[in-house]
């Protein structure tokens, strides 16, 4: 079966997109912008594909009693993968500290990483069993903020302390991130489906995408660093066509696109073909970006899901002027000092980030009938709440469309240049 | 056999450039005197007919950023106090001072017997002058060109101007270089600095042919150099610009486009009107930005800073200082927002161009404060969308060329796509 | 004899001093920790590095507490002083022949020149745009896997160091994802990072008007590969025509404000404070 | 309740009270006071000018009230604005835009913009394309240095305001009417000139931030109501007196166009330093002197401007020595100890003018710091710190 691949590679994230030979989205997938651009399309890549496996073994389940039981089954591949890479890790670990870390130190730091990995394998294995809640899609998330959570907790201040602990993880999480690992479907879904129990209709459906011949005809790629992706000239296409596109095709009635990233935020508008007719983009600075969220969440120790919803309990929304990335978290620091509430300076911030998109908007020529919102800070509800609110305030009513899927626009839009270039 | 011909209008021009500023170094001993003056409205003519030498301290940053050495000038005066925030120009011409004063070009610049300040469609002209006077102690000249606030040279404005210029400038002149105002030898540069401009407005008028022989911006700001500094009304520039003519008209005759980076751009795929000084410290990687995607400018504002000459503006021997009021107040930045946007529909028009381009400088309020004003304006009366860049005259840290670049292929790509859309 | 406490609340860490003044005039501290805030509450972390810092001095009393940088709200304080006096202040105790500081914190980067008596004559500040901030540093360090106390090491091992382009901190972010993607050693990045702190800093020094050397303070004095850079720009200037700088600086370097606040709290104390306590171990 | 304007002037207010009513004044983006007037006053018209300097009395005359148009300082989000402004643009005029697409200034008849920078010079001609139907007039004031060329130009400049607003509002004044107007505009700069006296006398008495929200309440209130307001205050004043401080006193440059917001004066307050002179809405202290009001009014109002002895950014400088003098003059006749260079980020005019004004001061010992802000700056901290360092350092060491 013949397909073609849109990748965007971001300067946060790298997504990549598969559309069958009628156009039809097969699967997606992300993986965060790793120092090896090659790296990080090829996972995204590969985890597209992994991701089209699914909806063939979707398919080949629908009816069936298996319907039922795919979820799950996506569920334990996934966490395969990150069981996989956290013996990784933890084996990195291990040897660095036999490799650098002082003589009288290295058992405890042997005895307190095992403990660490193991309490996150404990959780990741409970997490399973329960109805699983949001969190990032990213290793270095997932793991991160378990390692330091448990770490604060056994750090001992007097010898391995938590410094130390996240030192040691620092410093290997990188090399997790730049190896090649073996993360393929083929790789993991044997052991998945064991967890799941083998439930018979599912395994034929799994066999069935096992061998499915999936092969790329063409590939296109867009976003941020598309200059450092080893393909021909022709191959490559401005992000901002594809977002234009990509938004078209989730939304023909679109007109108005905006999207914020992780260092650019772009207004566009197009026309009813999805023909981009102008369009703005931040330049040199970052403020207000996605960017600004991640310092953001750092500082509050939180996940980048978790910003979104605090923010929405706000009550009075704190007004916000800098939104420079790096002072980020003085400006937090500084409001809590104040005696500010958490999400009342949340919802502010978010404000202050849309405020900054809107004036790109108005620059481009407004916002039209209908506004798509995309990249992966449409994911936030508290943006997305401000954009709504603000949109309204300033050009009246208009349709905001926002798909889940929103941060593959590009990959989307560069899909379908793929899809153009096959036919 | 164009090759040569071309070169003999390049050749002309260094030559004259390099007699120039050896008669600047000189001018201690032979004791010439040297009146410093700015581009938008110099007074050349009036200078010359004294017999004084102009010199324009624009045009030494503009020529510093070229060769790379503008960034230590400007990191020169910010050490000295003044702000990261102000125009690069003048933060140039006084770190080049504080270095010695050599030119660009390598010789030492003589200083000023008088400040001659034109006080045209530029705030800094007036700051930049105070802060030569402190430094040089010489008599300082103020000319003040009113605003065309309205759109419109008012009768008053003219007479308040002819009464400077008869009250203040020339006496002025008198004084520095002991002798008398003589309007006949006025009259003669006049003569001469039509003759070049018919020439000049001839050679921006070829953008209008399809393929372009020139490209009236990258290119173009090399073609107007003489006129808006020291040769107007010159025997050298009256031959410039009969050379330049002759070699544009040429190259249209034979279907050339210009010589850019990337050699003759001939087969030309974009028509461009650019708004917007360009960005000196990386000069030929901007124009290349353009060659590259085979876009030639076709008309630009840039080029009509010293002097609106296309639409008509000669300077008349008949009434020698009421045409330099009127040119003063007629060059560009002298204009007010509404008839700057006038003038770049008309051109997208006559120079029937595919798109726009504005490069906005962080260095010029002039220039910069209202230009996405004018973007919208242009946009929603032409319909076509423009393009908007970012960068700075003479400053290395602010052209990014990354940016800039992607901006421009997106453009590109988008002025492709719509074609593709109206065709389909 | 009078005892006094300088807290110095920083954007990255906490730092206190504990500083007996015996009555000849000779002032010594005895105690001195730190701690880094990372993403903890401010308050909390200055409170425990204030006790810790108390019990490691084994004093009961202390007369004088004075904060400094961001410490104003710290409830047992007896008096603020601006940061710019205290690490003036504070250099000068370090190294008298100190002409001027310079302080490179998380975000913001000070150069202040002073007179032998620790008056401050002028100063620089980075601007708003936080691209060469020790924050910067510690970001890309971290994204590289290095720890703080490897960076000075591993810079200085660097042999075609690769400076960073952008302005802006978040892009220079990228500018070094990229380096990593070309092949560029961590050495090699860090030290390019250094540098182009360095001609920050060296163009901060040098529109300062002084005589005598610079007195690096703060969490970077510790990092002798942003020293190595720092001489190396300054060297630089100096071959150009700029007066030569000599750069020194102090195993208590990141107490430099704290100290310094000290010192302030101690003259205070002796001229209007005589007999108050600020802090006893037993409440009066 | 009765409307607190009106009582301003009548009964002894208490500080607060004048204060709390400067500040209401302050903070309302929607000029309530001039809808107010225009309601109470039909066939009344409402002229905005921007900074610096507007012939407000040529407004008056015929028949507007002149409303002072500085940006909304750090109370308002800028949403439509900044997609008029680059970022390397100071913020005012983004600001004062915002005001005007939101609605905000739709009660403006006429507005001014005066040849304060090539900022506000565009801004009258985006004016012009924006809003048609207001009548939009840059004011080119004179530079020459010839004081005859100048006032005649001005005057001519003048009577052509006077005839186009005249032709806006129905309303062509006469001579009588001129003259009334330039007299009630006297008085006006000689309250200011009184408040400034004052707080330069006792600044512990007149802390800025209070003359200064009297000041802006100043810009929209009608000159009377603005006059019994003053009066109101400097009766309270001496009713209830403060205790001085050990403070410095700094004089404040730079910031005559773009305003600080009010939590950067009350920083510099709070770091112990006495504002006892500074730039904040300089047109009120343009002309040094009473116009004359004999003769032609408006050659009167032209002569004044001409040979007026305000020495400022925004005009050409006609004393080669003049910058250098200034700031040692300045701080001597304010008996202040130092200055504090407080420009707006991106201002040509200031930023521009300060290494002269500085070069000035420091070769007269005169202890100086610049910093930079936005009339949004949200951050003080910076600003705490460097006046703070420079009070102590005043204090402890200088000649005070
Ligand atoms: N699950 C999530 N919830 C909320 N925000 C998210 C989530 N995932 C990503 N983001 C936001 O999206 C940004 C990245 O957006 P993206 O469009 O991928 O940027 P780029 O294309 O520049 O890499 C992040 O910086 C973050 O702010
Ligand atoms: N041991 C160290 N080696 C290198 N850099 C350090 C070290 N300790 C601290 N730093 C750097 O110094 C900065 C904090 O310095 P500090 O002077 O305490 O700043 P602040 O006063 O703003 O907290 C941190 O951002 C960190 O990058
Ligand atoms: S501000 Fe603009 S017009 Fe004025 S000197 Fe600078 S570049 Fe030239
Ligand atoms: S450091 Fe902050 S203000 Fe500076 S360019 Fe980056 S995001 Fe913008
Ligand atoms: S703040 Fe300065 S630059 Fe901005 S409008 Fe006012 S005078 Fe012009």
């Amino acid at each position: 079966m013949s397909c073609v691949v849109g990748i965007d590679l971001g300067s946060t994230t790298t997504k990549a997109l598969i559309l069958d030979e009628r156009g039809e989205v097969l699967g997606r997938g992300i993986t965060n912008s790793r120092s090896n651009y090659d790296l990080a399309a090829a996972v995204a890549k590969t985890e597209a594909f992994i991701n089209a496996r699914f909806s063939l073994v979707e398919q080949q389940a629908a009816g069936t009693d298996a319907a039922g039981v795919v979820g799950r089954l996506r569920r334990a591949f996934v966490m395969e993968q990150l069981l996989h890479q956290l013996r990784h890790l933890e084996q990195l670990m291990l040897a660095e500290v036999d490799a650098s870390a002082p003589r009288e130190l290295t058992a405890a730091f042997h005895v307190a990483l095992t403990e660490i990995c193991r309490q996150i394998t404990a959780e990741e294995e409970q997490r399973f069993k329960q109805p699983p809640m949001l969190r990032s899609d990213f290793f270095r998330d997932a793991v991160g903020s378990a390692f330091m959570r448990i770490a604060e907790q056994i750090g001992d201040p007097n010898g391995v302390s938590f410094d130390r602990l996240v030192g040691m993880y620092d410093k290997c999480i990188i090399r997790v991130e730049n190896e090649p690992l073996a993360l393929d479907f083929r790789d993991h879904i044997g052991t998945a489906l064991r967890r799941v129990g083998n439930p018979p209709g599912l395994v034929d459906a799994v066999e069935y995408a096992v061998v499915k011949d999936l092969d790329p005809r063409a590939t296109v790629g867009t976003g941020y660093g598309r200059a450092r992706l080893p393909f021909p000239k022709e191959q490559i296409r401005s992000e901002i066509l594809c977002h234009g596109l990509g938004a078209h095709a989730m939304f023909p009635g679109t007109r108005t696109v905006l999207d914020i990233g992780g260092q650019d935020t772009k207004a566009i508008q197009v026309d009813s073909e999805g023909i981009v007719t102008n369009f703005q983009m931040n330049d040199r600075c970052a403020a207000g970006c996605g960017r600004y969220l991640g310092y953001i969440a750092d500082e509050m120790n939180l996940g980048l899901h978790e910003l979104g919803p605090l923010a929405e309990q706000s009550k009075r929304c704190v007004k916000i002027n800098s939104t420079c990335t790096v002072f980020a978290g003085a400006e937090l620091r500084e409001r809590l000092s104040l005696g500010e509430k958490r999400e009342d300076i949340l919802a502010g911030l978010h404000r202050a980030i849309v405020i900054r998109s809107m004036s790109l908007l108005a620059r481009s020529g407004g916002v039209s009938d209908e506004f798509t919102f995309t990249g992966g800070v449409a994911k936030n509800a508290a943006a997305v709440h401000a954009i709504r609110d603000l949109v309204q305030e300033n050009y009246g009513q208009r349709t905001l469309n926002i798909s889940p899927e929103s941060i593959y626009t590009g990959a989307l839009g560069a899909a379908l240049f793929a899809h153009r270039m096959a036919a | 056999m164009a090759t040569v011909q071309k070169d003999r209008s390049m050749l002309l021009q260094k030559e004259m450039i390099a007699n120039h500023f050896a008669r600047l170094e000189q001018a201690p001993e032979t004791g010439e005197k040297v009146v410093y003056t700015f581009v938008p409205g110099n007074l050349t003519e009036l200078i010359r007919s004294f017999g004084a030498l102009p010199m324009l301290p624009e045009i030494n940053a503009l020529q510093s950023g070229m060769r790379k050495q503008s960034g230590d000038y400007i990191a020169e005066a910010e050490r000295a106090g003044h702000s990261e925030d102000v125009c690069t120009y003048v933060k140039c011409d006084i770190g080049m001072m504080r270095s010695g004063n050599i030119g660009p070009g390598g010789t030492k610049l003589p200083k000023p017997d008088l400040l001659l300040l034109s006080y045209t469609g530029c705030y800094t002209f007036m700051k930049w002058f105070e802060l030569l006077r402190e430094e040089y102690q010489c008599p300082t000249v103020m000319f003040h060109v009113p605003y065309q606030g309205d759109g419109v040279l008012e009768p008053e404005h003219r007479r308040y101007m002819l009464r400077q210029l008869r009250e203040q400038v020339i006496p002025a002149l008198e004084k520095v270089t002991g002798r008398r105002y003589d309007e006949d030898r006025l009259r003669e540069h006049l003569v001469r600095s039509a003759r070049a401009e018919d020439d000049l407005v001839a050679v921006l008028q070829a953008g209008k042919l399809r393929p372009s022989p020139i490209d009236g911006y990258f290119g173009t700001v090399y073609y107007v150099g003489p006129i808006f500094s020291a040769f107007r009304g010159t025997e050298e520039g009256v031959e410039y610009y009969r050379a330049l003519r002759e070699e544009v008209d040429e190259r249209a005759a034979l279907g050339l486009g210009p010589v850019t980076p990337d050699g003759p751009l001939n087969d030309q795929k974009y028509r461009l009107v650019v708004e917007g000084p360009p960005n000196w410290t990386s000069f030929r990687d901007f124009w290349k930005m353009f060659s590259d995607e085979r876009a030639v400018v076709v008309a630009s504002t840039y080029t009509k800073v010293g002097g609106t000459y296309d639409f008509g503006f000669r300077h008349d021997p008949a009434d020698p200082l009421g045409t330099l009021a009127d040119y003063c107040s007629g060059c560009y930045t002298n204009l007010n927002l509404p008839s700057r946007i006038d003038m770049l529909v008309r051109y997208i028009h006559e120079y029937q161009a595919d798109g726009f381009l504005i490069n906005s400088v962080k260095s010029c309020n002039s220039f910069s404060a209202g230009q996405l004003m004018i973007l919208r304006e242009v946009e929603k009366r032409t319909g076509i969308p423009g393009a908007f860049i970012e960068s700075d005259l003479v400053d290395p840290r602010y052209f990014s060329a990354a940016n800039i670049k992607n901006r421009l292929e997106s453009y590109f790509q988008m002025i492709d796509a719509r074609r593709l859309g109206k065709t389909a | 004899m009078a005892i006094s406490a300088g807290i110095d609340v920083g954007s990255g860490a906490v730092k206190v001093v504990v500083m007996q003044d015996d009555d000849s005039g000779h002032e010594a501290p005895l105690a001195q920790l730190s701690a880094r805030i990372r993403r903890r509450e401010i308050a909390k972390v200055a409170a425990e590095v204030f006790q810790a810092a108390v019990d490691a001095s084994g004093v009961d009393e202390i007369h004088y507490v004075a904060t400094t940088g961001e410490g104003e709200d710290f409830p047992s304080a007896t008096g603020h002083f601006y940061g710019m006096t205290t690490h003036a202040r504070g250099a000068l105790y370090l190294e008298p022949r100190a002409g001027a500081v310079l302080d490179v914190g998380a975000l913001h980067t000070r150069a202040v020149a002073m007179d032998p008596r620790g008056r401050v004559l002028d100063y620089k500040m980075t601007s708003q745009c936080a691209s060469g901030s020790g924050q910067f540093l510690e970001n890309i360090a971290r994204y590289l896997g290095v720890s703080q106390e490897e960076i000075g090491a591993l810079s200085m091992r660097a042999t075609q160091p690769e400076k960073v382009s952008s302005i802006c901190a978040v892009l220079a972010e990228t500018d070094v994802i990229n380096m990593v993607s070309r092949g560029i050693t961590t050495s090699d990045i860090l030290r390019g990072v250094h540098e182009s702190m360095a001609d920050r800093f060296a163009r901060l020094l040098h529109s300062l008007q002084f005589e005598g050397p610079v007195f690096v303070s703060g969490g970077l004095a510790s990092d002798v590969g942003m020293l190595a850079a720092l001489r190396d720009a300054l060297n630089k200037k100096a071959a150009a025509g700029a007066a030569p700088r000599e750069v020194v600086t102090h195993p208590s370097a990141i107490f430099t404000g704290a100290i310094g606040a000290a010192l302030c709290g101690l003259f205070r104390y002796k001229k209007f404070g005589q007999g108050s306590v600020a802090w006893a171990t037993a409440p009066a | 309740m009765a409307t607190r304007g009106e009582d301003a002037g009548r009964q002894a207010l208490t500080r607060a009270a004048v204060v709390d009513r400067a500040r209401e004044i302050y903070d309302d983006l929607d000029f309530g006071v001039v809808r107010q007037w225009l309601a109470e006053h039909p066939g009344g018209k409402a002229g905005g000018y921007l900074p610096v300097y507007a012939p407000r009395e040529v407004l008056h005359a015929c028949g507007f009230l002149p409303v002072g148009i500085h940006g909304g300082g750090d109370r308002l989000e800028i949403i439509r604005g900044d997609a008029f402004y680059q970022s390397y643009i100071c913020h005012l005029p983004r600001s004062v835009i915002e005001l005007a697409q939101s609605g905000r200034l739709d009660m403006l008849s006429a507005v001014l913009f005066p040849s304060t920078c090539d900022v506000i010079r565009n801004l009258s001609g985006m004016w012009k394309l924006l809003y048609p139907d207001v009548y939009v007039r840059y004011i080119d004031v004179p530079q020459t240095p010839d004081p005859g060329a100048a006032v005649d130009f001005w005057a001519g400049e003048l009577e052509r305001l006077a005839r186009d607003l005249g032709d806006v509002s129905g309303h062509e004044p006469g001579d009588d009417e001129l003259r009334q107007s330039i007299a009630l505009y006297n008085d006006v700069r000689a309250m200011v000139r009184t408040l400034y006296a004052v707080r330069q006398e006792r600044p512990w008495d007149v802390p800025t931030e209070e003359l200064y929200l009297l000041l802006r309440a100043g810009e929209s209130l009608p000159p009377e109501e603005f006059i019994a307001l003053a009066r109101g205050y400097l009766a309270a004043v001496e009713a209830e007196p403060r205790r001085p401080r050990d403070n410095s006193r700094v004089v404040i440059v730079g910031a005559f166009c773009e305003q600080p917001p009010l939590g950067l004066i009350k920083s510099i307050e709070r770091a112990g330093c006495y504002i006892v002179d500074d730039d904040f809405l300089l047109g009120n202290r343009f002309l040094t002197h009473d116009v004359p009001l004999d003769g032609d009014p408006l050659r009167a109002l032209a002569a004044a401007f001409v040979r007026n002895d305000q020495h400022t950014s925004v005009l050409y400088e006609i004393d080669p020595l003049g910058k250098r003098r200034l700031m040692r003059d300045r701080v001597a006749a304010a008996h202040a100890h130092g200055v504090i260079f407080a420009t707006p980020s991106f201002c040509d005019p200031a930023l521009l003018d300060q290494p002269m004004l500085r070069a000035g001061a420091e070769d007269a010992g005169i202890p100086c710091i610049a910093f930079k802000y936005a009339e949004n700056s949200g951050q003080f901290q910076q600003f705490r710190e460097q006046a703070g360092t420079f009070s102590d350092s005043i204090k402890l060491w200088g000649a005070a």
